[in-house]
């Protein structure tokens, strides 16, 4: 199971901070299809950078069961 | 403690003497200090409040990441970055940057750095709420901005 | 209360925050503070403390002059700095310049130019006590310095 | 009567901060010259700023009595 979290403008438009996805591995880029079919008023996920477990990722790397994926809007803080 | 951490999301009122206490040392002859605070217009929009949310594990860890930085250029420097989120109002602080070096000229220079970085790779957002609306406030740099709404590759090893 | 003036030599320990709560403005969204603490190392000379001396009445309209002349290029800019005299021990906070201004890179660039002109005008002089021996401090200007050991007739209207 | 205030290292040569001068009015320059009279070692006024009235000032200017002048030796507060 791989655990997607979701922020800011992205939390309020799908209504949850956390979804989870049954999948051994699965590349970012078909996590945000995943989620963009899930959730089509999405849209704004493609101006958010991934992140697996913290750290910035691509969108070619593969989670893996037991990360944590998250989408990362831009950024506002300071 | 979790207050003794040089690089902290909390949601308690930030004490500027402490971030400072963090970053004091023998060695250090300059403080600087950048204090973020919520400004009530911003391009003539009243603000009431603000709402700021952070992925906070991530968030202390890129924090952190900006004090490594820092000692890259400037290894005797001592950085310590509290940002605070939930609801703040005007006049409220939002963050506090301390940053200690031998000499003021470096402490300028890394405090700036730190304030720019937070707004490129800190997973922070903050919501305005105005009297007729509220939003979830995107990219706001002032002299760097992402022509592709994203942080770029570099920025973010 | 002599402690609400914004341009104040002091005999007392400065408080950071009363520094910063002068600036505090709805409309400032960043204030810069610059803290000068005693550091006990300088050029390998082991320092045991400061002793600062003052021309009071002169070094308090010297530094009210510092804040006109930011309120020229920033007019937003609000300006508070509070310079301790008397014996200081290392770590010890000899000055407090804070700049509130409603975007970021203004209270840097004024927060800046305060630590500088400071060194320049204002009539604040400190001796440094070592195990073996002690000297006033002459112009400790780090980019600007006086060929002549005086600052320059433009520095001084 | 003009009031002649040392600072610093000046007043540590001179052995005193302050110097009354009985003259209605007075060149700095003489000032300095007088003062030199007074405490030979105060060979470091010469690179202090004169000061009158808490203003820096020109060696050619006239103090009058009633008038504070200040010598300013190089600065070193922050």
């Amino acid at each position: 199971m791989i655990k997607v979290l979701l922020f800011a403008e992205l939390e309020e438009k799908a209504g949850q901070r956390e979804v989870e996805i049954s999948a051994e591995e699965m590349k970012i880029s078909d996590i945000r299809i995943y989620l963009l079919n899930k959730f089509p008023q999405l849209t704004v996920i493609n101006t958010a950078m991934p992140a697996i477990n913290e750290e910035y990722a691509e969108d070619e790397v593969k989670a893996k069961a037991g990360d944590n994926v998250a989408f990362i809007p831009p950024v506002s803080g300071g | 403690m979790a207050e003794q951490k040089n690089f902290l999301i909390t949601e308690e009122v930030i004490n500027i003497q402490e971030v400072v206490d963090k970053v004091t040392d023998r060695n250090a002859g300059a403080i600087n200090t950048f204090i973020g605070t919520v400004r009530e217009l911003t391009k003539g929009k009243k603000t009431l409040y603000l709402k700021y949310d952070a992925y906070v594990p991530m968030a202390e860890k890129k924090l952190a990441q900006i004090g490594d930085e820092i000692q890259i250029d400037f290894p005797e420097a001592k950085v310590a970055i509290t940002h605070r989120i939930g609801e703040l109002g005007i006049t409220d602080i939002a963050v506090v940057i301390a940053v200690s070096t031998p000499h003021r000229a470096d402490a300028f220079t890394a405090s700036r750095y730190a304030i720019e970085r937070i707004k490129e790779i800190v997973p922070i957002w903050k919501k305005e709420h105005w009297e007729d609306g509220e939003e979830w406030i995107g990219d706001q740099l002032e002299k760097k901005p992402y022509p592709s709404g994203k942080p770029e590759k570099e920025d973010l090893q």
